[in-house]
């Protein structure tokens, strides 16, 4: 079969069909053997082989003395069986996907040895094109969690699988007396076409039962605001790249909401170039799409659909008159802004495209969809589709009513497949007290939460990477779920649970999806094995030959290249019912006085789901810097008049409920308002989670799922250490992270030549213009949303440790690449650069001349090299570091790791001891595997054939890395850009990093 | 009338100043001869296995070449140890009976693998790559000796990291014709430094001693 | 058979002349034992210039040297690494230790020199230790020392007292 | 009375009280300095002794930590990677100035006054150099392995970097140590022999016999011995001026703004004499006092170490002037950032103690009743000590929490390890100098001889230099 040409380390693998095929056995063999997974390499994976490391340190202390001080020799541990797919110490490369709010996002994940160590994205998925974000990298560390929920139990009572699945039968013989009337199932929300047919199953078994599909965050709003506007729920997509002018309504579009990878990569593109398109946000709280706004107009969540009508009254001014009984002039300052984007809109007629929040009302949402129809965008920027979502009008309504049933004792058995919903769900719906009425009450799970400690049934969940399943994205295209690695514990996938609904639970998901898509398909069905007493006597040996079956071929296609090709939906044609468009605008609340309480899903546990992932606790918030908590978002103004600082103990109240949380201010957030993310404060969580942050959902009720007036803050006196990991915002008036107006490019070429170019030096530079490879970087500022995923892929990618809370706030974090966020202007309405920044391999490297025993030197390539064996740990060189890109492992991080853990680490880095430097190699492993893999064929590494893994998962393109040496790559191109400029040029360093000045396309009007 | 002291005293003071500074000295330097000599370095050990595999038999009676059993030593960074399977591709037919492969049969029907003991063993912070060796002209017996003499298999080379430079840094006298790269016995006609020389180029050797060769 | 006469005196210029006068009477194995270095005293045994300061100069250019070259092999000749850009051979960085060794070696010549060398020491036991008042020699009294052979040993002593000695004691060499 | 005598005589009165008090015999004064070591333990001795070991446990305890935990007890951090570790050792290093300064150069300069206390000086500078050698070691992140930084061939054939100022510090201490110790030793020989003499027990009489080596006072060994003592002194005074311009290399050569600068080398000689003069006042106020060493140690010797206290002090303010000059004078912002941020940064009062203890407190030895005046001296001199702490962590954390690129600033803050290894070592230096006063004659019996000697021939008041006519 052809190669699909995806990249692993910069080398192109073909992904054969037998590599999942030998997967597909061994998910066949899972049912018989559960819990066990292959042994992992042909020799003992280095991982696990780590302690040796210490073992060969601590030898080393006793001066290698005696033949008797030196480690036990290691085994050497073959397969019994080499399965075809697995070259020992060649990673090899697997489609799938993975559930955002139901939606797929297509991911390619390495494993090594049959151990999933690291994801990117899938460039064909068009949800992804080849992007990531932190949570996505970040889902291989939740597989490992030793934390995870293992096994099944009722009441206590463990059981098996097999067990299990006939305590289901007697259930399900219960509720068919009368239909399922006390059976109830809540769901998260899926696109899955196969979880789709199980529930139609479940539904004709069980006709009286209902499925209630809940999710405390997700896109609701939009489908009904569509339902509003064209009678229908309607699922956008968004072709960014062709918009010039973009109004998001408080819509954080860029790191969040909808296909915010792929809204990212073609809002970049426009970013640099004669092209570049205009943003306007206008939003509560400082997002990371705010931080990339032209305009970014500062104001509550409930203010937004008044500027929103002011704007569309404006439009109508502008020549777009149908919008004008949905418009409503606004006041003072702001009648000139909307003015102005108003006019900016309509010139970019069909050019241009408006974007309502997922927090905004659906009104609001309704009306976004009558500007972009005024302004032509539909078919262009703008595709309606028919919603793949199984349960596209779910929401709180459909939660309420199941509390209700509950509540009065109307059901059960209640069936929770959806995260957490006693957590997650409006206080004012006291689910808690409901849920303890319901007699078998069945959590699906994949870890221990506080729903699962409250059920009688608890089901340990696969990990997706363990799982066989389907899910669509927006557009329709269909991606197949395929495991990694057999699970690790016992559990179940969702297709498993509901299948053993209607009796088929001993079928396993793999057949279930497999067949559901030969059906779908139309392929013929399977022919019948061979007949013969060989065959029948050992059906599970796979050596014996079968009748060929031509959907085999398909399948594999289907599963290397991720997608189903061509599954993508039509666009429909839709038409605007302004009316009733004007009359759900005519209901929106005014919005109240007093302090706005404003929630929102975290950008790193998101609704709180990924709170054991001690990857995203440390991750810096993309805004505010914080590690491991949330906290009340303030305004300067508001914080100065309420008399708080940063850190303050606050107790947040809301009718009737409060919580204590913690005060953090952050610039250019809306007065008058607190913003708090949800997912924090859980009451059952496990090592990492525990006692991490308040709880926003506690003040959250079905009335105000996202904004909130009359919320109080009240002193408490106390104070508490916010572990941020940037604590200076201003750039001191140095030249750091540089940002022009467009405009302003073309003139500022003598400043910028300032910051680059030869610097005087008494030193003779070494001329690497004769190497094959000259590697470098450029970080395109202009791109750069400031997401965090270069620094989450960078952590999975290099084995970098954890540190926790109390370590972040010693300024010990140890992420070799951070994003530097930068305030300019006033603190209360700033703009902002965020800047990437890890080693950046100067040629004069400050930190190699210091260093004692030659442990950080430079490469014939230019790199500059640090050699963790070799390192004492004077940290001589970080205190030379003008770029502080060094860690330090001040304790031992990797000296007491779970097993589990020890499997994600990457075979190909080393780990770092204690009392080591370490930083960005620019991923050298990445470049060695290339090299070698490159001279092996006789052939040269291809100028942009070698990706770091920052540049692999950065959905905004912003960092590219080659061969300065040769003219072709895409780097060479960027070093010589009109915005080239180098860090800290006056130095003398010579970086090998460059950066590109970020662009501004302000508005001329409001300048 | 004595003195405080004898006039033996003298000499044992001399003596004693003697000793302990040989004995520092010598400590010094008996540490780094051990690090050279083959007790330190963990060379000329025969290494039992659990299985009394010959790899003389194997390679010089069968003419087995390197390659069947260490399949990847040619594409990947680990040469491969081969899996059971692969040792009863001949074991099913031949010697299917004898003890000496219980363990090996064992080891097939419970599905469990054999845990053979390593010999070679660099540090996990070294990222040794077979494959780039091999296909550049440095052969097996380059490293780990005439295999097909060793009844258990022993370190011959130190692989210390001054062993890895000598040859990183002057190839030539190591190389071999690809044709060549298994053989146990292969002797160069003529001159091995000029016929390295001319491979070297043939082969575009290009040994690199910048650190992240090595460590990652 | 030799024999040490050993005379103790209270004040320096008696010494001196003692040692003068036996100095001019053909012994040359004269010594004076002072608690502090006497300024009259080389003049009065007739000792030359001390040797240390060419041992010393010797000993610190070796040691410069060998620091210089120790520094020039290492990091310039046997593994010159690219370590940010500066030259491998880089003499000024080289100046720290090339002169620290310089003066180490210097210092170690001259403290093993003299203990090893000069004095011969370790030697706790010597002849004048013999004598009980001999200690004295460290605390407040000066004595000559007169190394002879066994039976010119009592003349001495007796021209020791007529010189000014306020004892005098003959320890014979050991057998 | 000529004219030439009277200006002699007007000199000799210039110079101050004597530096030797009455005309003490040699048994006298033998008797009366070797007392402390030859007589009974004292009590208090003993109750200071307890106390300081308790202050070594602390040390102890911090130093298992640090070897078992890793730098991670400690507060340091990046940016600040270097905290109290090389704050201490640069400290301690700056103190072991003082006894080689006192030995070598004003013996080469053959200043009198500086036989009673040289020996003290050298005792106290051989006890900071031990304990500032402990930093470099334990503040590696991986000490074990320190010898890395010693060239030696090894198996990886891989040698230390001559370019970094480190290896040049492993030499540079090194040598300090072993040249301070060689010097304190050749001192001590002659008085280890008069030990050996004068001691009572035959235990004694042995370990000072074995320790002397068999010294006899021998003339043709004094002939060596005063020429080699005298080279020792003319290689130690540039080598202790190296020493500190070494490890005032360790920031200079770097890049850090607050680091970066020319003025280091004599600056921070200045301040190693100025914080070594301090320590010697500091020890020997209470010394003389405690151990009746008026007699040897006079006022004229605490007007003259007052005196350098107030000239170095000067200089070293002079340096800051100097570094506040360029900050402003270079027009880099980071390095003006650098010394704005020390004087209104978050470590202001740390900055503004470094200033009245190095700056504003010796002013008052301007008046020469308050430099004989032992309570202002020794409060002055401990004031000394701690601004001379406060200006290393000004320079090295201070510099270190706030560089170029203010994302990266951040806080340093001590945890109990740090102030373990710090005050720690101040107890054990205490009682390895405890151990010298009670073992070892704090005075040099044979230097003291022997100016008793020159000033019976001299007169009462050895002018400097004249003594060596003849």
């Amino acid at each position: 079969m052809p190669s699909l040409g995806l990249p692993i380390y910069g080398q192109k693998t073909a992904l054969e069909t037998r590599r999942w095929k030998s997967l597909d056995e061994l998910e066949a063999r899972t049912a018989a053997e559960p819990g066990e997974f292959p042994e992992g390499a042909a020799e003992t994976p280095e991982g696990l082989s780590r302690r040796g490391f210490l073992q060969v340190l601590g030898a080393s202390v006793a001066l290698a003395g005696l033949q008797a001080c030196k480690p036990p020799r290691e085994k050497l541990v073959p397969y019994v069986r080499a399965p075809a797919a697995v070259t020992p110490s060649v990673p090899v490369a697997y489609a799938t996907a993975a559930s955002e709010e139901g939606y797929a996002v297509g991911l390619v994940v390495q494993a090594h040895e049959g151990r999933p160590v690291k994801i990117e994205g899938n460039r064909l998925h068009p949800a992804s094109l080849g992007g990531s974000d932190a949570i996505r990298q970040a889902l291989v560390l939740e597989l490992y969690d030793p934390a995870r929920l293992r096994g099944f139990t009722r009441e206590g009572r463990a059981l098996a699988w097999s067990a299990l699945l006939q305590e289901i039968a007697a259930l399900g013989r219960e509720h068919d007396k009368d239909g399922g009337t006390r059976l109830r199932f809540l769901v998260a929300p899926t696109s899955s076409p196969t979880l789709g047919d199980l529930r139609r199953r479940v539904l004709e078994r069980f006709p009286r039962a209902r499925f209630d599909t809940w999710s405390a965050t997700g896109e609701g709003a939009q489908r009904a605001g569509a339902a509003i506007a064209f009678g229908r729920p309607l699922d956008a997509t968004y072709d960014v790249a062709k918009a010039d002018v973009i109004l998001s309504l408080d819509s954080d579009f860029l790191a969040v909401e909808g296909e915010h990878l792929r809204h990212a990569r073609e809002f970049a593109s426009r970013r640099e170039g004669d092209r570049m398109n205009r943003l306007y946000v206008a939003e509560p709280r400082f997002s990371v799409t705010g931080g990339m706004a032209d305009h970014r107009l500062r104001m509550r969540g409930l203010e937004v659909a008044a500027f929103a009508r002011a704007v569309a009254a404006e439009l109508a001014g502008a020549g777009l008159a149908g919008l004008g009984p949905l418009g409503a002039h606004g006041e003072g300052e702001r009648v000139k802004v909307a003015r102005a984007i108003a006019k900016d809109l309509a010139g970019a007629r069909g050019r241009s495209l408006v974007l309502a929040g997922a927090r905004q009302p659906p009104a609001v949402h309704a009306l976004a969809a009558a500007m972009n129809e005024a302004l032509g965008n539909v078919g262009t920027t703008v595709h309606w589709r028919a919603p793949v979502l199984l349960d596209p009008r779910a929401g709180a309504d459909s939660l309420r009513e199941l509390a209700g049933e509950l509540a009065a004792g109307k059901i059960d058995t209640l069936v929770v497949t959806a995260w957490n919903a006693l957590h997650t769900a409006p206080a004012d719906l006291e689910l808690r007290k409901a849920f303890g009425k319901v007699k078998n009450s069945m959590v699906l799970a994949l870890r221990e939460d506080e729903t699962v400690r409250a059920a009688s049934w608890r089901l340990a969940a696969s990990h997706p990477l363990e799982s066989w399943g389907d899910l669509r994205s927006r557009d329709g295209t269909v991606s197949i779920v395929q495991p990694l690695i057999t699970p690790l514990y016992e559990s179940a996938t969702e297709i498993d649970l509901l299948a053993a609904f209607v009796g088929e639970g001993d079928r396993g998901a793999w057949r279930l999806v497999r067949e559901g898509w030969r059906a779908r398909s139309g392929a013929p069905p399977a022919p019948l094995p061979l007949a013969g007493a060989a065959a029948a006597a050992n059906p599970v040996d796979t050596n014996r030959p079968r009748r060929p079956d031509p959907y085999d071929r398909t399948w594999d296609e289907w599963l290397a290249a991720g997608v189903l090709t061509e599954s993508a939906g039509k666009p429909e044609q839709v038409a605007a019912d302004l009316g009733a468009v004007g009359d759900a605008l005519g209901k929106l609340p005014v919005p109240a006085g007093g302090i706005e309480l404003g929630f929102a899903p975290d950008y790193k546990i998101w609704d709180g789901r990924l709170l054991e992932n001690a990857w995203l606790q440390e991750l810096p918030d993309p805004v505010t810097k914080l590690t491991w908590e949330n906290a009340a978002h303030l305004s300067p103004a508001t914080a100065k008049r309420l008399g708080l600082a940063s850190g303050d103990l606050v107790e947040l109240a809301r009718g009737g409920r409060a919580v204590v949380a913690p005060v953090l201010i952050v610039p250019g957030h809306a007065d008058d308002a607190v913003t708090v993310a949800l997912g924090y404060g859980q009451q059952v969580a496990g090592p990492v989670g525990k006692g991490v942050g308040f709880d926003g959902y506690a003040l959250r009720t079905s009335d105000a799922p996202w904004f909130a007036g009359g919320a109080e803050l009240r002193k408490t006196g106390k104070r508490t250490d916010l572990a941020v990991t940037q604590g200076h915002f201003s750039m001191e008036g140095r030249a750091i992270a540089l940002a022009l107006d467009h405009e302003e490019l073309g003139r500022a070429k003598a400043e910028l030549d300032e910051h680059r170019g030869e610097a005087p030096t008494i030193l003779e530079p070494v001329d690497y213009s004769d190497r094959t490879y000259k590697w470098g970087m450029a970080i395109d500022l202009s791109r750069c949303i400031g997401c965090g995923a270069c620094t989450a892929a960078c952590q999975a990618e290099n084995n970098i440790p954890v540190v926790g809370k109390e370590q972040v706030l010693r300024s010990r974090e140890m992420h070799w690449i951070r994003v530097d966020r930068y305030f300019e202007g006033p603190a209360e309405d700033p703009k902002s650069v965020t800047q990437p920044l890890a080693c950046v391999h100067c040629e004069m490297a400050p930190c190699e001349y210091v260093c004692p025993v030659n442990a950080t030197v430079h490469s014939d390539e230019g790199l500059n090299e640090m050699v963790y064996n070799r390192c004492v740990g004077t940290r001589y060189c970080s205190n030379n570091c003008p770029y502080k890109v060094r860690r330090f492992n001040f304790f031992d991080y990797h000296g007491d790791v779970a097993p589990t853990l020890q499997m994600l680490m990457n075979p190909d880095v080393t780990v770092r001891a204690r009392g080591v430097m370490e930083k960005c190699t620019y991923c050298t492993q990445r470049i060695q595997r290339a090299r070698i893999d490159a001279r092996v064929g006789g052939k040269k590494i291809g100028p942009d054939e070698v990706v770091p893994a920052c540049a692999q998962a950065c959905p905004a393109e912003a960092i590219t890395f080659g061969n300065l040496n040769d003219p072709r790559s895409r780097v060479s191109r960027k070093h010589g850009d009109a915005r080239r400029y180098d860090l800290l040029h006056e130095l003398g360093t010579r970086p090998r990093t460059a950066y590109l000045v970020k662009l501004r396309n302000p508005n001329p009007e409001l300048a | 009338m004595s003195a405080l002291f004898s006039p033996r005293s003298n000499g044992i003071f001399r003596l004693v100043i003697a000793i302990v500074l040989a004995g520092a000295a010598g400590t010094v330097g008996a540490l780094m001869v051990f690090a050279r000599i083959p007790a330190g370095t963990g060379q000329q050990q025969q290494v039992g296995q659990p299985v009394q595999f010959d790899h003389r038999h194997h390679v010089q009676d069968d003419l087995i070449d390197c390659r069947y059993c260490h399949t990847t030593v040619d594409k990947a960074a680990s040469a491969g140890i081969p899996p059971t399977e692969l040792c009863l591709n001949c074991h099913s037919q031949v010697w299917n009976k004898s003890p000496l492969l219980d363990l090996v049969r064992a080891s097939w029907f419970s599905n469990r693998p054999i845990e053979w003991v390593r010999v070679h063993r660099v540090p996990d912070f070294v990222y040794f790559n077979h494959a780039i060796h091999v296909n550049k002209g440095v052969g097996c017996v380059e490293c780990h000796g005439r295999v097909d003499l060793m009844p258990a298999i022993e370190q011959v080379a130190p692989l210390t990291m001054g062993w890895c430079l000598d040859c990183h840094r002057d190839p030539n006298p190591r190389l071999r014709p690809l044709e060549e790269i298994t053989s146990m016995t292969w002797e160069p006609e003529g001159d091995r430094v000029a016929l390295g020389k001319e491979l070297a180029k043939k082969y575009d050797v290009k040994p690199r001693t910048s650190c992240y060769t090595c460590h990652r | 058979m030799k024999a040490w006469v050993l005379g103790e005196f209270e004040r320096e210029e008696p010494l001196y002349e003692a040692a003068r006068a036996l100095r001019a009477r053909g012994h040359a194995s004269l010594d004076i034992h002072s608690p502090y270095p006497l300024h009259g005293a080389d003049h009065a045994l007739g000792l030359k210039r001390s040797t240390v300061p060419i041992v010393a100069l010797v000993a610190g250019v070796t040691g410069a040297l060998t620091g210089y070259l120790l520094q020039w092999y290492t990091v310039a000749h046997d593994w010159p690494l690219n370590v940010g850009n500066r030259p491998p051979h880089s003499a000024p960085a080289f100046i720290p230790v090339t002169f620290e060794l310089g003066v180490l070696f210097a210092s170690l010549a001259i403290f093993f020199g003299l203990l090893g060398g000069y004095f011969g020491f370790p030697r706790t036991h010597h002849p004048v230790f013999e004598v009980e008042a001999f200690r004295s020699a460290t605390i407040d009294a000066l004595w000559l020392s007169v190394e002879v052979d066994g039976k010119d040993a009592e003349p001495i002593a007796q021209e020791l007292r007529r010189l000014g000695a306020r004892q005098v004691s003959i320890v014979p060499e050991a057998k | 009375m000529s004219t030439a005598e009277k200006t002699i005589q007007d000199v000799r009165a210039l110079d101050g009280p004597p530096v030797l008090v009455g005309r003490p015999d040699d048994r006298a004064l033998t008797e009366s300095l070797l007392s402390p070591v030859l007589g009974p333990t004292r009590k208090g001795w003993v109750l200071l002794l307890l106390a300081l070991l308790g202050g070594v446990g602390f040390w102890t305890l911090s130093l298992v930590t640090t070897l078992f935990v890793g730098i991670g007890a400690w507060g340091n951090n990046i940016p600040v990677a270097w905290a109290f570790d090389i704050t201490n050792f640069v400290w301690w290093i700056g103190i072991g100035h003082a006894g080689t300064l006192i030995s070598a150069i004003l013996l080469l300069f053959q200043q009198k006054w500086r036989t009673s206390i040289n020996r003290f000086a050298e005792a106290m500078t051989l006890f900071a150099v031990a304990m500032a050698g402990v930093y470099p070691v334990i503040h590696l992140g991986r000490p074990w392995l320190f010898w890395w930084l010693i060239p030696y061939p090894s198996t990886n054939q891989i040698w230390p970097n001559f370019k970094s100022a480190l290896p040049w510090d492993v030499f540079a201490i090194s040598t300090y140590a072993t040249v301070s110790l060689l010097f304190w030793y050749l001192g001590l020989i002659p008085d280890l022999a008069t030990l050996r003499d004068a001691a009572k027990t035959r235990g004694r009489r042995i370990v000072y016999g074995i320790m002397c080596f068999g010294w006899r006072g021998s003339a043709r060994h004094w002939r060596h011995y005063r020429i080699g003592y005298l080279l020792l002194a003319g290689l130690s005074t540039p080598l202790v001026v190296s020493v500190h311009t070494i490890v005032s290399f360790d920031f200079a050569i770097s890049q850090l703004p607050g680091w970066h600068t020319t003025i280091f080398p004599p600056y921070f000689v200045a301040g190693a004499i100025f914080s070594g003069f301090a320590m010697v006042m500091t020890l020997m106020i209470p010394a003389r006092r405690l151990l009746g060493y008026q007699q040897v140690v006079t006022e004229r010797h605490l007007d003259n170490m007052a005196k350098v206290m107030l000239a170095t002090g000067l200089m070293v303010f002079y340096g800051y002037l100097m570094e506040w000059f360029m900050a402003w004078y270079s027009g880099s912002p980071s390095e003006a950032f650098a010394f704005l941020n020390r004087a209104q940064g978050p470590y202001q009062p740390i900055f503004l103690m470094q200033m009245f203890c190095n700056v504003v407190a010796p002013q008052i030895l301007w008046f020469p009743s308050m430099r004989r005046n032992e309570i202002v001296l020794f409060i002055v001199s401990i004031l000394i000590n701690v601004g001379m702490w406060a200006e290393r962590f000004v320079i090295i954390a201070v510099s270190l929490h706030r560089d170029f690129i203010p994302s990266s600033w951040g806080m340093y803050y001590p945890t109990w390890v740090d102030w373990g290894l710090f005050l720690g070592s101040i107890c054990m230096f205490g009682l390895l100098f405890l151990l010298f006063l009670r073992f070892l004659p704090a005075i040099p019996l044979f230097e003291v001889k022997e100016l008793r000697s020159e000033l019976e021939h001299h007169g009462p008041n050895v002018y400097p230099g004249s003594e060596e006519e003849g």
